[in-house]
């Protein structure tokens, strides 16, 4: 029984004294209980130690400076390149972009595939109902501006992605399909295999939001098989400031370069400019130095316990919360109902309840989640809803915590009289 | 911060009974605003009668605290000339804004004095707001509306 | 004699107490002399403090959340944006729009106005041959994307803007000036209210990079009267991965947005979207959180001592410098030989010594400095040179380091037998 | 970190002295790069003879390590198969990026193991790749021209 092992190993106590956050007192003097992991995770010390080093004893900018603090600090944020390639399973170094954020990345490739005319009028875009605001609005501006479609995946009563379409969604018309791994509303792990597949069967590229995904299942983009992967680096229990988009080298060097400026060159005179490789291209001034030292030591962190550990951990305790929520009159769980195929954030609604009075009052008990359309207004939309409040979990979340959760539940439900 | 300074039994009474709702004809103006960070919406219609607000008619889909709001809203306005409904609105606002440091004046408020406690919840000060963005807005399209036509004239301005 | 006054109460010493790296010692047990502040600024530990305490206290994502913590760490990120709004006098801290570094938001205004129409065909743009290439390249994508014609000026054998041709350079076609305020290889600071005056005769808008001005001058945008201004978090004792773009508020809220997804939106459909209003427009995704921390810290500082005795330090350590570097036989500053309308940053040549090889040699007595093209290639081709060695000073710089770069460029010449 | 082991005697004297310096003719590939961060360039020509590399001629504006590491070049692969030369290039670029851990092989790189205190300072090793690189890239562009024409023609290939 390996998933009892497993979690014998795994000490969810151990690395909570890791979150200094999570020892945090609220108003009340209430201990702070957090389940909006899905909207940014909390950070050990290791990662907030490694910021704070960098600054204090490493600071200096990268590439241009020849001196040693020059040498050391971009030794610093190469090596943290170094871990994002080998973390996620990218063939080369070269393939890993960093961005400000995943909705950067996913703009850069809207934005170059429109420039270089790899969507053009009569050419399809196709996106799914339940991605995030960041993977729909990129993909309006550049069919609208280049007189492309843009089409849809609908989405079952379920929560997952409707495929009956595929055949008819996914033509030779389609360049792009671009889809999130795991929703970040509705929980649901998408199929990328079979949409990957058809996807290149008719020579469309396939840019995947695994925003929801990196954070807590293990990655392996050389064997998921897209070109673009797409994350960001807050909800990884890394700094703001960095996301991260890995793309095939190959395409890469085809395609013309983002944002224009410093270190994205090759040569410049007034005239004209030549640029840099891959990822340089895509990098225009000053990088995130030391957030891509903390998204490292973020790295170090999780990948010391093993993304198979938190993998498990994510799925035992979404079934803990599953199982214990639905057990609540008038509460229905937006999304897949078990824990199967499925991440570990819950949306839900409480029959008569605005999602932000359930939040209000659950924040009164010192239980952080999150309300209202979670960026993810169509999704919503296919359910009917206007919001809904979720709670989302993640290697430091304990079944106590979620036990907490439900106890705050039925307080609300009292305190509103429903 | 005590929620129940949030959630004063005013506020949930409008919330549960709220007045002055639907939207009704006739009206110089009809908005419609969104909190983007929630999604919560406001359909708000407003007719003058001369100087006077005549009616505040509305469709609301949202939180306690916004619904409550712009029922308290309805309350406060009707009636009042458009001068008087804009000084209401300063001191909402005010109070609204004050981070729980401004002393409601009941005369002004009514029940909206029972919204002070909204102030220490920044979160949710724009839920309060929405209402009343939305009821100034329609205002300033409604006065234009009535002085580049005939004030008598309603109609649907899509 | 307020010069007189104000150094005797502006205490360098005290200042560098502040900054931990100071203390570094190098290979060879030697003191770090840090002359490369104009590439990237130094942290005081109040500002490596703020982020750490933000990370381990604070941490939530902004906006969107409901619970205690989100609403400390919304007031924390918005009040970095009212310490930025105050520090530059801009009338409302909805004009401050926060990107990833200056070259993001040089990007975002060129992409904007294009496509926002407000450069097309025949039209032109004008710039100066002195710009950091994050000052050009924008403006060669967007002239080219929209078939207008990139202008500019030349500089002056002194390494000033040369106005002579400004009445033939800014006409009527002229649609958008772009211009730096202080360079960052000539440290010349520009007359920007001739340029401001003219390009408003002719109604074109007004961009000013000020990177390399905010950290050294104080500066009022509303007395400036440009339309937009530019500055980075990390030369301004700030960290990295965050940028400034301050607009006026009537132009912000005209222009379309740049990128698309979370945050910007007022309402998404899967058909089409509606746009925030500024600065949320102009803010796709997770905005930098922390880093609005740490810049309102490092603002916080900068103000404690006062802007105007940084200039004045600033001014009276660029003096010295360019006196003592001067005397030097073989050595040339490229750039305005004395510290009248100029900032902090000495370009030189070293007859017969290739750049890196001086900064190598710098290097190895401890004093870092910078070698190479500083993103200015058409500048340096101006003067005839491939590159320069470049000393740049800051509010922590001594004179006491000015005399170890003195002493270290004649071990140079000696080391080189030159 | 010693300076004076990056700055050997060996280095110095090839940078004030390049063999094979100048641009000559015939060649197959002309190319030109260039170092984006500091903007060290070189111009490079290639002249293959049969196999045989029977000149490597260049023009290059740049720092002592750039300069002085593409005259060992010319001395190290004139001369050479094309193959051998390929050997050395890998040779000389592993103990480039070996961090100072790579032992230098006299017999393969003679003066070229000047060079292995250069590995000891990052931003420098791009400094003595530039040539190498340049040149791996004229090889190439010379053996398709080579192998597409008929090896004797020369000429300009802009
Ligand atoms: C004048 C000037 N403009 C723009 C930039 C670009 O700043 P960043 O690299 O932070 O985008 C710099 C600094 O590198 C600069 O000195
Ligand atoms: C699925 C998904 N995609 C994209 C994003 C955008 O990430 P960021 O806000 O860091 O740009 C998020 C998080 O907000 C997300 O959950």
């Amino acid at each position: 029984m390996t998933a009892v092992e497993s979690s014998t190993t795994y000490d969810v106590a151990r690395i909570r004294e890791d979150f200094p956050i999570l020892g945090r007192r609220l108003s009340g003097d209430l201990p702070l209980v957090y389940l909006d992991s899905a909207n940014t995770s909390q950070k050990p010390q290791q990662v907030v130690d490694a910021i704070a080093d960098h600054y204090a004893q490493h600071n200096a900018n990268v590439a241009r400076a020849m001196h040693q603090l020059g040498a050391e600090a971009t030794a610093a944020f190469e090596l943290g390149r170094d871990k994002v390639a080998a973390f996620i399973g990218a063939p080369s170094r070269d393939e890993v972009v960093y961005a400000k954020n995943a909705s950067e990345a996913l703009n850069l490739v809207a934005r170059v595939l429109g420039d270089a005319g790899r969507i053009g009028p009569g050419d399809e875009v196709v996106i799914t109902e339940m991605e995030h605001h960041s993977n729909i609005v990129p993909w309006q501006q550049v069919t609208q501006r280049t007189g492309a479609t843009l089409r849809w995946f609908g989405v079952t009563d379920e929560g997952r992605l409707d495929l009956d379409d595929i055949d008819t969604l996914i033509t030779e018309r389609t360049k792009v399909v671009s889809l999130t791994w795991v929703s970040n509303m509705l929980g649901t792990i998408n199929p990328l295999d079979v949409v990957i597949a058809k996807a290149h069967s008719v020579g469309a590229l396939v840019v995947v939001d695994a925003s929801q995904a990196v954070p807590q299942i293990p990655v392996d983009v050389a064997a998921l098989g897209a070109d673009f992967v797409v994350f960001t680096g807050h909800k990884l229990l890394g700094p703001t400031g960095i996301g991260v988009l890995w793309g095939r080298y190959d395409l890469l060097a085809e395609l013309p370069p983002f944002l224009g400026g410093g270190e994205m060159i090759e040569t410049v005179t007034m005239e004209r400019s030549t640029y840099a490789a891959p990822p340089s291209r895509f990098e225009a001034g000053t990088p995130p130095i030391a957030q891509s030292v903390g998204l490292g030591a973020a790295i170090d962190y999780l990948s010391a316990i093993g993304m198979q550990n938190v993998a498990a951990h994510e799925q035992a305790i979404t079934a803990y919360a599953l199982g214990a929520m639905q057990e609540i009159d008038g509460l229905t769980v937006v999304g897949p109902k078990e824990a199967v195929m499925r991440g570990g954030a819950v949306s839900f609604t409480l029959d008569g309840i605005h999602p932000h009075d359930v939040s209000q009052l659950l924040d009164s008990r010192g239980v952080a989640v999150r309300a209202g359309h979670h960026c993810a207004k169509p999704a919503h939309l296919r359910f009917g809803v206007q919001s809904t409040t979720r709670a989302s979990f993640y290697l430091y979340t304990t079944e106590q915590e979620i036990d907490v959760l439900v106890e705050a539940l039925h307080h609300t439900k009292k305190y509103f009289g429903s | 911060m005590n929620v129940d300074s949030l959630y004063q039994e005013i506020i949930l009474d409008h919330y549960k009974h709220p007045h002055g709702s639907g939207l009704r004809e006739p009206f110089e103006a009809e908005v419609h605003h969104v909190n983007p960070t929630c999604g919560d919406e406001v359909t708000l219609r407003v007719h003058l009668d001369g100087e006077t607000v005549s009616d505040v008619s509305y469709a609301a889909e949202g939180c306690s605290i916004s619904q409550a709001s712009v029922s308290v809203l309805n309350d406060l306005i009707v009636g009042r000339s458009v001068d008087e409904g804009m000084a209401v609105l300063d001191s909402f606002t005010e109070l609204m804004q004050g981070k729980g440091k401004v002393e409601p004046d009941e005369d002004v408020l009514e029940d909206g004095i029972a919204f002070a406690g909204v102030a220490q919840f920044p979160a949710r000060v724009k839920c309060a707001l929405l209402g009343w963005m939305a009821w100034k807005d329609a205002v300033s399209q409604a006065l234009v509306t009535s002085s580049s036509s005939d004030p008598a004239i309603t109609g649907d301005p899509t």
